[in-house]
């Protein structure tokens, strides 16, 4: 079947709901406007505003709503317009979702799921680009989650609503309107494991969400050049399964981080560390970051694609890699 | 009198407790931030003993009051802040963190303001559900200045959640007196002007706050929406064992101190509550709180190897 | 007559250059997320034609109208928009983020409720140097129900900071009714309730803006504290260029169109203000537009050498 | 002069008060508490309560109401109670602070320093014992400051408020109470580079803050032993100093990065990522991070020192990389 990123995000909602009567979705603008990026639609119509909830504009009161819920019995689908408004929810995430498990010594469990958008690459300029998934898998508690393919935005949420403890689910903006083929009996996928998206010998490029196109590009690129490289897709980003992409490295000796966050201190950093400390040895060469540049992610076109990675950017950090300087 | 003699053993109980942890405080057994309710017994008693098993509780940092007013053992309130296995949050809380599933008391939480949104989403299932349930969400003056007592009070009184807001106004936020805390003058007044039925009640006088409780809580379970009391009360303790009350005169804590709310409840009582009646209350009293150190004191630490138990859910098939 | 023609040349620079955004964006020339202020001019128009130079504005995502009648040259606007080096803002901002330090525009927010703190700490400023400026801060009803809206008016109204709040009313939070965003139905006593005046006003009216700007404006100089203006207003287009209005009837928007502040004021302003004086001033308004999209198009980009410039101060010694 | 590190800190705000007319202090309970941890005790009585401003409980408000204040002229210090609650204004310190002077295209700085307390020791529990300044060390536009000492703890104000950037400062909540001498004319410090501690030529300890003393704890027990470990402090978090851990790790060979924050995608991975990518080939061991066990903080204090990094795990580490597993 034919189908889009959207599409398929919506057809797991719709798919939850009828599968769980515990199950309902909240945030702004979800109802009767039918998304920010359109997601939801139709929901409403065919679920009723109880449980296709539209919610003031309080991100804080709302995700920690969701919270209660989740405490009290529910399984919460809360959904924050992008990763920029969330930081106003994130005490709630930190200090409740994540915490209150072990604070209460196992007694209180938070089964919920919250979604948002993520990433640049639309001229929204600084205040609406960030990458901040990073911080969030900081956390302990939290599973997230970074779905890059019409399967994974498919096949994610029930997992995730399954799982006993909050699990956060991250959409790049730039893939709502990706189509593709997808199997009619497309369904959950296992949200442990990262995926090798392009095997390859010569250099591991590990990333996620909005860069996996970028960097299977990049490999496309390589390979016309004579290196062969393997992508993998993280899909979890905490807890991290570090197995597939240390494995891959210990095999390709050579191995690039892409990431959309700004560099200092994101995610890719922890890959890098780890590759670090447990395959040292098996490098031919070090570890290199593609990232986005350290600024306010600017409006202006030629600007803001020169702030985030590329494929030319990934593909040059991987021949440089594998060739040397 | 029953009904007397149960709110003034509440409020003993409570008391005595507090004044005990001082003391446990001082001698290092208890450690971390201490927050004591004493003065403050009536909220604690009074609201809760209008709640049903079945309706749920979140409270704050200060919270052993409300805890024990709400039936959680005290035997693991004590071992929590020993910080022992037995506590009702297996020592990982701590004063801050009372937890206890079994009497739905949804916790101790240390970000002022911080339970209101989680008291709303409790509220919120009880909706979904259909059940006439309350969620009693205390916390004090000063969390109404934190932009989440706004956005929950919103959304509580939009989707008529059936929360019942106990704000414990006992004039300090910390040092930081009422006034320099809040622009308007009346938080109840402020309340309702987000389309809630809020009032004011005299926190020091148990049976008044009782009696409010009850109303609220009917009209909530009626379906009236969300309640808010303000509820006038004092600490006549420091904010915590840290702090030197530079910032209130003595004269003050004083006056405060004639209203004491377990003394106006006996002289409501009199005189058929006699001094002898009192005498067996506190010692009755005094023998749980002593049982309840002692069995903290003997209870065993969590082992260390357990110290990442309970991050994720240990998940049995 | 100055004083209306002066009110009128501004809500139609404002309306046309609005309508030429559209077009702009339609073809591909302004990019990102574009929202018009169309409908909703006289509140920029009355507000800021209350204001001294000195003074400060803050504005939101929806900022044109804020900006240009505010004083910021068209030109820099429009080539903000386009991306270009010499926008307001360099390129970095474009439509949401407006910028002009000679205009005192402290800019275009666009995280909603984000501009608040910001303009009480500009207001915060004057009071410690003892100026009596007013610092003007917009923002939507919808912003109204975050917690930053109650923080900050608290704030105010204990501080006594100089903010002119202006809340533009106009019914909708993207797709939000706003019936389904508050629980009250009046902001403007809300507002009160934390001790600061405010009062609604006909947002469509730009002679009743005007006025109540300049009453708010002269107790907020003499030392009054923070005024709040609810200005019930409505855009007539889209929340931004993605927004299919799936939320709202058509009938209502025609409704709202018929008190089209523009009509409205050209209505006050006859039999004196002829149909050849309204067309001057609609080719005098687009004669600035063209240029200012003529200039926009022929102006360079910022170098992208140059794109980590301003991430910090460049310190000249 | 015989000091505390919260005398110093005090004497640090006084010293600026008196500098500069435009300098005030703003947070809860700075006046009439004397603040949370007693730094800026009796200074309402010195300066007032124009200039000591206590604030009602709403840091999004105050915290922007600093950025305001900075950006029409004056020099605010605002007081955040500890990193926990921060949070809770992120969003204005991000998007307002960090982005105004870009978005601006460079008309709008922000001169605005932000203290706040951070770290964990003290039986607080999960709520109170965050170590989040590595998600501030994450934010371009940011300068994140953490003194150790008490010349830093004295000196790091002042040069703070002379950056015409927002500047964050990190004051470990073990370390008020930490007193020695400090020179009668101690003043202001370079606010831009790390510094050794201690010299050593076996192996480099690079850490910051409160885990400074344990660090050099372990490596006063490692000399016993014949190791001789450099220990560096980071000093400023943000931009990172990576030239003096670089140059150690170049002569010692061996890398141990100690940091109180959870492990994964914390400022140790950064570090970690830096010595992989700039001196992958003078290791002749893998680096190795000690760092919080991933969990909220317990309250039990046998469970919170589990916890934590201590100079034994600091030490072990250390041990491992200089001589094997
Ligand atoms: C968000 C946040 N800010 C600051 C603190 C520090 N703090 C703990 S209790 C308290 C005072 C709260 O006052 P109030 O809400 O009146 O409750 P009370 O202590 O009087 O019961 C403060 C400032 C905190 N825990 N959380
Ligand atoms: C904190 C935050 N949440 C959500 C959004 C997405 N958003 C942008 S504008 C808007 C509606 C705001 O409505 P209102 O305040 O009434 O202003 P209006 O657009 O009507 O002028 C929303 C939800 C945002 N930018 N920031
Ligand atoms: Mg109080
Ligand atoms: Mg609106």
């Amino acid at each position: 079947m034919k189908t889009t990123y959207r599409e398929a995000l919506r057809e797991a909602i719709r798919d939850a709901m009828n599968r769980d009567d515990r199950v309902f979705l909240m945030g702004e603008d979800v109802g009767s406007y039918g998304g920010c990026y359109a997601v939801s639609l139709g929901l409403l119509e065919e679920f009723g505003q109880e449980r296709i909830r539209d919610t003031p504009l309080s991100e804080s009161a709302f995700v920690g709503a969701g919270i209660g819920a989740a405490l009290n019995g529910m399984r919460p689908i809360v959904e924050i317009m992008t990763v920029n408004f969330s930081l106003l929810a994130l005490d709630q995430i930190l200090n409740n979702a994540a915490t209150l498990l072990h604070m209460s010594g196992g007694q209180f469990p938070v089964p919920l799921v919250i979604r948002m958008t993520t990433g640049a690459g639309r001229q929204l300029a600084a205040q609406h680009s960030h990458s901040l998934e990073g911080w969030y898998a900081h956390i302990p508690g939290l599973r997230v989650l970074a779905p890059a393919t019409l399967e994974d935005a498919r096949g994610m949420l029930w997992p995730a609503l399954c799982d006993p403890d909050p699990v956060l689910i991250f959409e790049h903006n730039a893939l709502y309107n990706l189509s593709g083929e997808l199997a009619d009996d497309a369904g959950p996928v296992d949200i442990t494991r990262a995926a090798v998206r392009r095997p390859g010998k010569d250099v591991t490029l590990i990333t996620y969400g909005g860069s996996l196109a970028k960097t299977l590009a990049a490999a496309d690129d390589l390979a016309a050049e004579g290196i062969d490289a393997e992508v993998i897709d993280l899909r979890t980003l905490r807890p991290l399964d570090a197995d597939t992409f240390l494995d891959s490295v210990r095999r390709t000796h050579h191995a690039v981080v892409v990431d959309e966050g700004w560099r200092s201190g994101s995610l890719s950093a922890e890959i890098a560390a780890r590759i670090a400390e447990e395959a040292l040895y098996d490098l031919d060469a070090p570890v290199r970051r593609v990232c986005s540049a350290e600024v306010p992610i600017p409006y202006a076109k030629h600007l803001e694609e020169a702030a985030l990675p590329q494929p030319g950017s990934i593909a040059a950090a991987a021949r440089e890699v594998v060739r040397g300087g | 009198m029953k009904e007397h003699l149960d709110l003034l053993r509440e409020m003993v109980r409570i008391r005595r407790f507090e004044e005990r942890c001082a003391e446990l405080y001082s001698s290092g057994q208890i450690r971390g931030f201490l927050h004591l309710y004493v003065g403050e017994e009536a909220v604690a008693a009074g609201v809760l003993s209008e709640l049903d098993p079945q309706d749920a509780v979140v409270s704050t940092y200060r919270d052993h009051g409300h805890a024990l007013a709400r039936g959680v053992p005290m035997d693991a309130v004590m071992a929590e802040m020993f910080g022992k296995a037995t506590g009702c949050s297996r020592g990982r809380g701590g004063s801050m963190h009372l937890f206890d599933a079994t009497h739905r008391f949804f916790g101790g939480n240390a970000i002022v303001g911080g339970g209101l949104p989680v008291a709303a989403g409790l509220a919120l299932a009880h909706v979904l559900r259909g059940e006439p349930r309350v969620v009693a969400c205390f916390f004090g003056e000063g969390a109404a200045a934190e932009g989440e007592f706004h956005e929950v009070l919103n959304l509580a009184a939009l989707w008529r959640l059936p929360v019942l807001f106990c704000c414990e106004n006992n004039l300090y936020a910390m040092g930081t007196a009422f006034a320099k805390e809040h622009a308007a003058g009346d938080l109840a007044l402020r309340a309702s002007s987000y389309g809630l039925a809020a009032w004011s009640v005299d926190g020091m006088d148990v049976l008044a706050v009782k009696e409010s409780a009850r109303r609220a809580t009917e009209s909530i379970r009626a379906g009236g929406g969300p309640c808010l009391l303000e509820l006038r009360t004092y600490r006549f303790r420091a904010h915590s064992m840290y702090d030197p009350e530079r910032y209130r005169d003595k004269a003050e804590v004083t006056q405060w101190r004639h209203l004491d709310p377990i003394d106006r409840l006996v002289e409501v009582m009199r005189p058929e509550f006699t001094d002898d009646d009192r005498a067996a209350l506190e010692s009755e009293v005094s023998v749980e709180i002593d049982q309840a150190v002692a069995t903290a004191d003997a209870a065993d630490l969590e082992p260390v190897a357990d110290l990442t138990r309970f991050v994720t859910s240990e998940v049995t098939t």
